[in-house]
């Protein structure tokens, strides 16, 4: 078979042909030295970015307000996106493994764009509140948007309505006409780790790994900003 | 007296194992039966015997109990863990209620319950019994069960005795418990027998299956002793007062009593005059019991014959409300039920009379006892087990009312410990009385039917049963079933096609096919060129002179016109098996012919076979014959082997021989490896490898399935594919010794054949050759590694040479310096190099200097190695020569170049052997850039995560290497081809620079110790564990960069 | 106007279809590297892992048999139905979190592999009757004795799917009305 | 003088200021300026009596003919004017309406999920909720019974939601209040939505990439 067979081999057929300490190398390989463990690290594997996307695009579809911008899994996975889809179109790949990677592509994008929509329409909906609370969840693009968002809605609101009102209510007061997230709703989450100390009505509460809880989302918010629980 | 009543056999279920019970409802006979199918039939034996499904389940029913009081139901030991209880409606057996009576943690094999119907008793593989009062559970839904959990094996089989008082049970590692029933406490413990199992099915053919107990008031628990070398299947018969054997009953008298087969099962009559006992050859066999007050004398009456093949599962008695006459049924391996309604049975009385009596005996037995012990009525107290005795005979009913004068009389007798005299007593009269029931020597075993490698149902089953799959090989399977509409045409048995279904496991070779077959083939069989069907016109086992039989070949890649042909065999000539090759095929036919065909159908080549034809198989060049030499030995099938060559059209041969199968078993599967060595397999699972060299054929027992394969119960019935070279290209971090692997299929548990929708799973195991587990480390010990590697790569391929160096380090490193001296002699040139080196790291001067010897005088021997491979199988020594020429540079050239051209050969036809490519194959043409295309992929998703986490960790060999692979990554996407371990390499040169100024540590340990702070500089944001993980990457990639 | 449901079916089921089951491949095919992962190599009907949606869009060419995961057995299926029924108060009995997902995927597009599938149609269906009954009831009792904190034991997706809408909102109205007062 | 012009500028600003906080109507939002059902639920007609005379506030009168409302003149203002009015320096003085008096109360504890919350106003819990801000006695026993009758309603809401089968949703919805209603209104969507999946009636599974790819290979392939 191709691959690491044949890379072996021409290891072997070096080292014979080398002296003494090359020798001692080979031997090293051959007798049972202890390997190092085997470690999966998730965290430089496409998998375990893709895993992080999901996590993230779920957790955007509970919570009731904005969660801070996952960028890194963002940027990554459309990287990857990019470089298969350049790598199709350039080697003759057989159809089957083609048509595989543009489906799982197709799905890729799919949680991409889930993800930044679900942002989009929560970030319109509590423009003003964002703006204020946590802007620094948002990313660039999305300031940028939210800014001029703002600016249409209040032009739109002078053209339309305020113009007409009398001078006296004439200003609208941002902070009193604002809509704000609702953080007193109700959540389910799975704790991904042993989580202790979570204040429910002055009580502290412990989840251990993997137990999933019905509770407010204001006392778990700064949990799951840490990534400790997942709201599913 | 005939030693064959009459008797009538009834197909109840599909096959497998099962049980049968007699059950007598208001005045009729029932006769139930349950078997692997998941159903329970019942045959009413006082109507018409019309068999009724009383429940139809989809798990594996073991065995079954009934119970008339005070609900008539019926008790079932299922496989899915549980006892069910169905309630009978005495009016419509249609209707009835089902409840799972009680759980356990594994299948249970065996349920019963007390004739007085106090106790329902259960046993199960997870090593319990449960005892559940019967009533409770029958009115109420609120029930203790008392576990019994003495027993370390699963419970193979439970009986109770008449009163109730006591069960015994039998489990597979051969151990019989006897239990009180009231205090649930183990009274004695036997070791009926040697053989350890841990499995039922398995155990039908090693040990015990059933036992029965105690019907008869002294105590007596048979249990069928199961089949070894050095004693005759016989069924060892217990006292119960004080648990010795009485007696070993045998099926005759002395003379090769191994010819009756392992006993199964046994069963006591009601009247307890009587034993019954089934055996593996289909016999039931009756030994009349006689007692009087001092011996227990067994006579075997008579021996049950029948015309089905196949064990005796379970036998049962009864007796017939009508006729009032005994009855007996037997359950047989194939799914039968055979009924004897009247049983006419002679019981052999002896008359006691006291002079035999040993003094023992009568010291202080007043004449008064001695009368009474003469009567039926008889209670003895033996050592604090109260038994009741009685003398019965036919008519009357087991059941006894202890007296007190009884009692008395019975603390007088006593069984005498030693038997020896007593049996030399009767011995005379024993062996006239078995003398005269006329009994010749039957065959003892039965000429395996000729059939067709990996294709099921056997030849002689095929009439009625629904699918044929005339072959399931690597190519793919052929199937032919009837055609829709058939049975319509079948009941007006009008000339009804069938319908040939041909589907190839790699879609790419060719698309599905369907064939209409009018012919009605009954062999067949696949290769990615070619389909050959033939078989006798007729789907019965005797076929009519009349029809003609064919031979009809479908080719896939015909360029010209022709797709298929036909060639007729001679009037009344009819094909058994078949055989196809790279560019021939082979009929066989029951004339003892054997027709070689070009693959365009020309035939090129006739042979007589000496003997009627077992089997054949072919692959490339060559095919191999299996015949009966003989008829068939006592214990063993009588076979011998041609190996054919096929050169030129015309056939060659090779090697011929006597074909050695284990005892007792038949030919399951023949072929060929794909270095074109025979194969063979026995239905016991062991599968061994000719090494043909130019004298003949050695065989050498490569793997036993029965060990290896997980599914023990399935051994024997398991399919062979065929063996390929190992496809999945093993991991980095195990090598691999063998580089064949075997496909194999077993059927889902309970049936008899793989399943064929939806198709089963294939299995693969590979060579596990059974050598003596030396002290290694490893699954397979070190010997066993080099014999593989010396087996599949030859002796001087490299893989060989490394497992021979690692035997001599072990040695070394274990001080026993000739055991290393005797490896290293193995060795080749650059190995003893290594070997040197390598002992005097040791420091092992000595071993040193002797290995430098061994090397010098090696010097001179280097030609030998190629004398001695051309004395071998030349496919071996080109896949030597091949290795030689990849890895052992040292290994002149020229040595090897009368080898080349035929390397060059025999390596293509190796790739065309399996899953090759047709011409018209849209995936074998790309098959190259699969591999590539995947490796490309793979490099550029790594690349490009650290390519965006570069930025990230400001970790210097990932920034290096995304350098590396970015640029690299564009020189792929150009080329197309560039597999990705080049690619690490030439990524780590870049941190190797920065490595190369410390000196090379040699474990991981000290190097992380080196590492580890340069690591933290570079990266404090990482946590610890992360910082290993990347240590570790760089530890592999400085291993490799080494190597 | 009301809220419309935060995660749909759908989603779900584009969650599910990562999960990894055995196939039989019809084809041969080398190692090939997803960003989920290394897969293959495909050899011929030897069950090999795959995630669903790759497994499916083959058995939508006829490229592969899919092998029905051990869970969607009926033997499995009774037993984890008579653990539910027995216990109609208990808590729910573990299963695998996407069941109804991946049973209905499999049932649509590979009943063909499945022996039994109409029974395990039926049997799902039970199973889910039950735990979602099981549900209800505990959901009310929550709901009377006003908690605003609970756990839930092998609760799968769909379940919470459907019943997330009312549990969380009544609980946060009647905790609303307690806080202004 | 002052009072007409301070009671302008609050009217506006006022309400919204009492607004924010007590609000349900949308459980996923805590506070919507421009809900419409917030606004109607604040329309509530609470009876009051003025402790001062409020100058030409006559128009407020439907049926007075003074230009001034006198003091202890008892009208029923709505509830965000009465609030503010309450709220500083007590201009009026409130008492409760007579849907939260104690015999509905008593009717609702009695048999909650029979009694029709419609009628006894759309908007019951959430201008019960409003009402809770005022500091009238009987405050804590309106708090509860809202709770209790919630509590008790819920289990019914639920169990019609989620039976699929009867499509007669305004013979459920009818006797509901609003919140109850789009309670019930979430709870059944979702139940669609599951009952369409379960059905493969669900047209979204292409878009999770699977189905459409194999439309494109179909095209390819033609």
């Amino acid at each position: 078979m191709a691959g690491p067979f044949i890379l072996r081999d021409e290891q072997t057929g070096k080292s014979l042909s080398q002296s003494p300490p090359s020798a001692e190398s080979k031997l090293k390989e051959l007798d049972l030295d202890e390997e190092p463990i085997q470690t999966a690290d998730d965290t430089l594997t496409a998998y375990g970015m893709y895993q992080g996307l999901v996590k993230a695009w779920r957790n955007e579809l509970f919570a009731p307000d904005v969660l801070s911008y996952k960028g890194d899994y963002v940027e990554c996975m459309l990287e990857v996106v990019k470089a298969m889809e350049d790598s199709l179109r350039g080697s003759e790949v057989p159809e089957i493994v083609r048509s595989l990677h543009q489906l799982e592509l197709e799905r890729v994008r799919y949680v991409l764009s889930a993800y930044l929509r679900k942002r989009l329409e929560k970030i319109e909906k509590y423009a003003d509140y964002n703006t204020v609370e946590d802007i620094d969840n948002l990313s660039g693009e999305e300031r940028i948007f939210i800014r001029e968002y703002i600016e249409n809605m209040d032009r739109l609101f002078e053209n339309v309505a305020l113009r007409h009102m009398p001078p006296m209510v004439r200003n609208l007061d941002k902070d009193k006409a604002k809509v704000t997230p609702n953080l007193d709703e109700f959540v389910f989450i799975r704790a991904n780790e042993d989580v202790g100390g979570v204040m429910i009505d002055d009580e502290a509460v412990n989840f251990d790994k993997n137990s999933i809880h019905i509770l407010r989302y204001s006392e778990v918010k700064s949990v799951i900003e840490k990534g400790r629980v997942d709201l599913i | 007296m005939d030693t064959n009543p009459p008797y009538e056999e009834f197909v109840t279920h599909s096959e497998g194992f099962g049980g049968c019970i007699f059950f007598s409802l208001l005045g009729r006979d029932y006769l139930l039966s349950c078997g692997s199918d998941g159903d329970i039939r019942l045959l009413d034996l006082s109507g018409e015997k019309e068999p009724i499904d009383l429940y139809i389940g989809s798990s594996h029913l073991y065995q079954l109990a009934c119970v008339s009081e005070p609900t008539a139901g019926v008790l079932f030991a299922c496989e899915d863990n549980s006892l069910y209880w169905i309630n009978l409606n005495l009016n419509d057996f249609s209707k009835h209620t089902r409840k799972i009576i009680t759980r356990f943690a594994s299948a249970v094999y065996c349920v019963t319950t007390d004739s007085s119907g106090r106790w329902i008793a259960a046993g199960a593989a997870d090593f319990t019994i449960k005892l559940i009062p019967a009533s409770a559970i029958l009115t109420t839904n609120q029930y203790t069960c008392h576990v019994l959990d003495t027993h370390s094996a699963p419970v193979l089989s439970l009986s109770f005795s008449s009163d109730g008082l006591i069960l015994c049970s039998t489990s597979c590692d051969g151990h019989l418990i006897v239990w009180c029933t009231n205090s649930r406490t183990v009274k004695h413990k036997i070791s009926v027998l040697s053989p350890k199992v841990s499995d039922l099915s398995l155990s039908s053919s090693r040990l015990v299956a059933a036992l029965s107990c105690m019907t008869a008031d002294i105590c007596f628990m048979a249990t069928p002793q199961s089949f070894s070398e050095e004693e005759c299947p016989s069924v060892p018969v217990y006292s119960s007062l004080d648990y010795h054997l009485i007696d070993r009953l045998v099926s005759n008298s002395t003379t090769d009593s191994r010819s009756s087969g392992t006993f199964h099962c046994c069963a006591w009559s009601p009247d307890s005059l009587y034993l019954a006992a089934g055996t593996a050859l289909g016999h039931i066999i009756i030994w009349s019991c006689s007692v009087d007050d001092t011996r227990v004398i067994f006579k075997r009456v008579s021996i049950l014959r029948h015309t089905l093949r196949g064990d005796i599962i379970s036998v049962a008695w009864g007796v017939s409300n009508i006729t009032g006459k005994l009855m007996l049924a037997a359950f047989t391996k194939s799914g039968y039920l055979i009924l004897y309604e009247s049983l006419e049975l002679t019981p052999c009385t002896i008359q006691a009379n006291a002079n035999q009596l040993d003094d023992s005996l009568l010291d202080g037995l007043q004449a008064a006892d001695l009368f009474d012990s003469q009567e039926s009525h008889s209670n003895i107290q033996v050592n604090g087990s109260n038994i009741n005795m009685e003398e019965s005979s036919l008519d009357s009913k087991p059941q006894t009312s202890p007296t007190k004068t009884d009692r008395k009389a019975a603390k007088k007798r006593k069984f005498v410990p030693e038997w020896e005299e007593d049996i030399a007593i009767i011995e005379p009269e024993y062996s006239q009385s078995c003398s005269e029931p006329v009994i010749q020597p039957e065959p003892s075993l039965l000429r395996q039917e000729s059939f067709q490698p990996s294709s099921w149902p056997p030849f002689s089953q095929i009439t009625g049963s629904e699918h044929v799959c005339l072959c399931y090989n690597l190519v793919g399977v052929v199937i032919s079933h009837k055609a829709p509409g058939a049975f319509e045409a079948e009941s007006e048995n009008k000339h009804f096609n069938f319908l040939i279904e041909v589907e190839f496991h790699d879609r790419g070779v060719h698309h599905p096919l369907q064939l209409i077959d009018p012919h009605w083939f009954s062999v067949g069989v696949l290769t990615d060129e070619l389909l050959v069907l033939g078989g006798s016109g007729n789907r019965n086992v005797k076929k009519q002179p009349k029809d003609q039989c064919l031979i009809q070949v479908h080719r896939f890649n015909a360029w010209d016109g022709s797709k298929e042909w036909n060639a007729q065999l001679p009037e009344g000539e009819n094909a058994l098996c078949l055989a196809a090759g790279r560019d021939w095929i082979a009929v066989v036919s029951d004339s003892l012919i054997l027709r070689l065909f070009g693959t365009e159908g020309t035939q090129f080549d006739l042979l007589k076979m000496p003997g009627y034809p077992v089997s054949t198989a072919g692959r490339g060049s060559r095919l191999i014959l299996v015949y009966h030499q003989n008829c068939t030995l006592k214990d063993s099938q009588n076979m011998s082997y041609y190996l054919l060559a096929v050169s030129g059209m015309k056939l060659v041969l090779l090697a011929e021989g006597t074909l050695v199968i284990s005892l007792n078993s038949e030919l399951r599967w023949i072929g060929f490896t794909s270095a074109e060595s025979p194969v063979i397999l026995d239905s016991l699972g062991h599968l061994e490898v000719g090494r043909v060299n130019s004298r003949g054929v050695i065989w050498a027992p490569m793997l036993d399935f029965s060990k290896t394969v997980r599914k023990k119960r399935n051994t024997h019935k398991l399919v062979i594919l065929g063996i390929t070279p190992c496809l999945v290209e093993p991991t980095e971090d195990e090598e691999s010794v063998c580089n064949e692997e075997i496909r194999y299929i077993v059927p889902s548990h309970g049936s008899h054949y793989p399943s064929l929708y939806p198709r089963p799973s294939v299995q693969v195991v590979t060579y596990n050759p059974p050598f003596c587990s030396v002290a290694t480390s490893g699954v397979l010990s070190l010997e066993q590694r080099y014999f593989l590697s010396t087996f599949c790569y030859g002796q001087v391929a490299k893989q060989s040479q490394e497992e021979l160096m690692r035997l001599f380090a072990l040695a070394a490193r274990s001080g026993s310096f000739q055991r290393a001296l005797e490896v290293g002699a193995l060795l080749n040139q650059q190995y003893k190099q290594l070997a040197i080196t390598y002992s005097s790291r040791l420091q092992l001067s000595m071993l040193g200097q002797k290995m430098n010897s061994l090397l010098d005088a090696g010097r001179v021997e280097i030609t030998d190695t190629a004398v001695t491979i051309d004395s071998e199988d030349p496919s071996f020594a080109i896949s030597q020569a091949e290795h030689e020429l990849k890895d052992s540079p040292l290994v002149p050239g020229e040595e090897i170049a009368p080898f080349l051209s035929a390397i060059r050969t025999n390596s293509t036809n190796r790739d065309s052997n399996l899953f090759s490519s047709a011409p018209a194959n849209p995936f074998k043409n790309q098959k190259a850039p699969f591999s590539r295309a995947s490796s490309i992929d793979n490099s550029f998703i790594k690349s490009v995560i650290q390519k965006s986490l570069g930025g990230k960790h400001t970790l210097s060999n990932v920034t290096d290497n995304k350098q590396q692979t970015s640029d690299l990554f564009s020189k792929q996407s150009k080329l197309g081809e560039t597999r990705h371990p080049v690619k690490q390499t030439e990524a780590n040169k870049s941190f190797n620079s920065v490595e190369s100024s410390k000196p090379k540590p040699n474990t991981f340990k000290d190097w992380l110790e080196q590492t580890m702070p340069q690591l933290e500089a570079d990266n404090p944001t990482l946590k610890k564990t992360e910082l290993i993980q990347i240590a570790t990457k760089k530890w592999r990639e400085e291993k490799r960069e080494i190597s | 106007m009301s809220d419309s449901p935060k995660i749909t079916p759908a989603d779900l089921d584009y969650l599910a279809m990562n999960e990894v089951i055995f196939i039989l491949p019809g084809f041969s095919l080398g190692r090939i590297t997803l960003i989920l992962g290394d897969f293959g190599p495909f050899v011929p009907s030897i069950a090999t892992k795959a995630p669903l949606w790759f497994a499916l869009y083959l058995k939508e060419r006829k490229l592969c048999q899919i092998q029905v995961p051990s869970w969607l057995t009926c033997e499995w299926l009774e037993t984890k139905r008579n653990e539910e029924r027995s216990d109609p108060d208990g808590p729910l009995h573990p299963i695998h979190l996407h069941y109804m997902e991946i049973s209905s995927i499999l049932l649509n597009h590979a009943s063909d592999d499945i022996p039994q599938a109409e029974e395990i149609r039926t049997l799902i269906k039970d199973i889910w009757d039950m735990r979602m009954s099981k549900l209800r009831r505990s959901i009310s009792i929550m709901i009377k004795e006003q908690h605003v904190h609970a756990q839930v034991k092998n609760i799968s997706y769909m379940e919470l799917f459907c019943i997330r809408p009312h549990l969380c909102n009544s609980l946060f109205l009647i905790d609303h009305i307690q806080k202004a007062s | 003088m002052n009072s007409l012009s301070q009671l302008n500028n609050t009217s506006l600003s006022q309400s919204a200021s009492f607004r924010d906080s007590t609000y349900v109507s949308h459980y996923s939002e805590a506070f919507n300026f421009y809900d419409i059902d917030d606004i109607l639920a604040s329309e509530l007609r609470i009876p009051c009596s003025f402790n001062v005379t409020a100058y030409r506030l006559g128009y407020l009168h439907t049926n007075s003919k003074t230009e001034h409302i006198e003091t202890g003149t008892n009208l029923e203002l709505p509830l965000w004017l009465a609030k503010s009015l309450a709220g500083r320096k007590n201009i009026v003085k409130v008492s409760v309406p007579i849907r939260y008096t104690k015999e509905i109360r008593q009717e609702l504890e009695a048999d909650a999920n029979s009694s029709d919350l419609n009628k006894l106003g759309p908007y019951y819990y959430e201008s019960g909720i409003k009402l809770l801000s005022f500091d009238t006695p009987d405050v804590d026993a309106i708090a509860e019974v809202l709770i209790k009758t919630f509590c008790s309603r819920s289990r019914y809401i639920m169990d019609r939601s989620h039976n699929i089968y009867d499509r007669d949703q305004l013979q459920i919805t009818n006797r509901l209040d609003e919140s109850e209603k789009k309670l019930f209104m979430c709870g059944r969507q979702s139940v669609e939505k599951f009952q369409q999946w379960e059905t493969q009636k669900c047209k979204k599974l292409s878009s999770s990439g699977f189905v459409r790819m194999k439309r494109k290979r179909q095209f390819d392939d033609i």
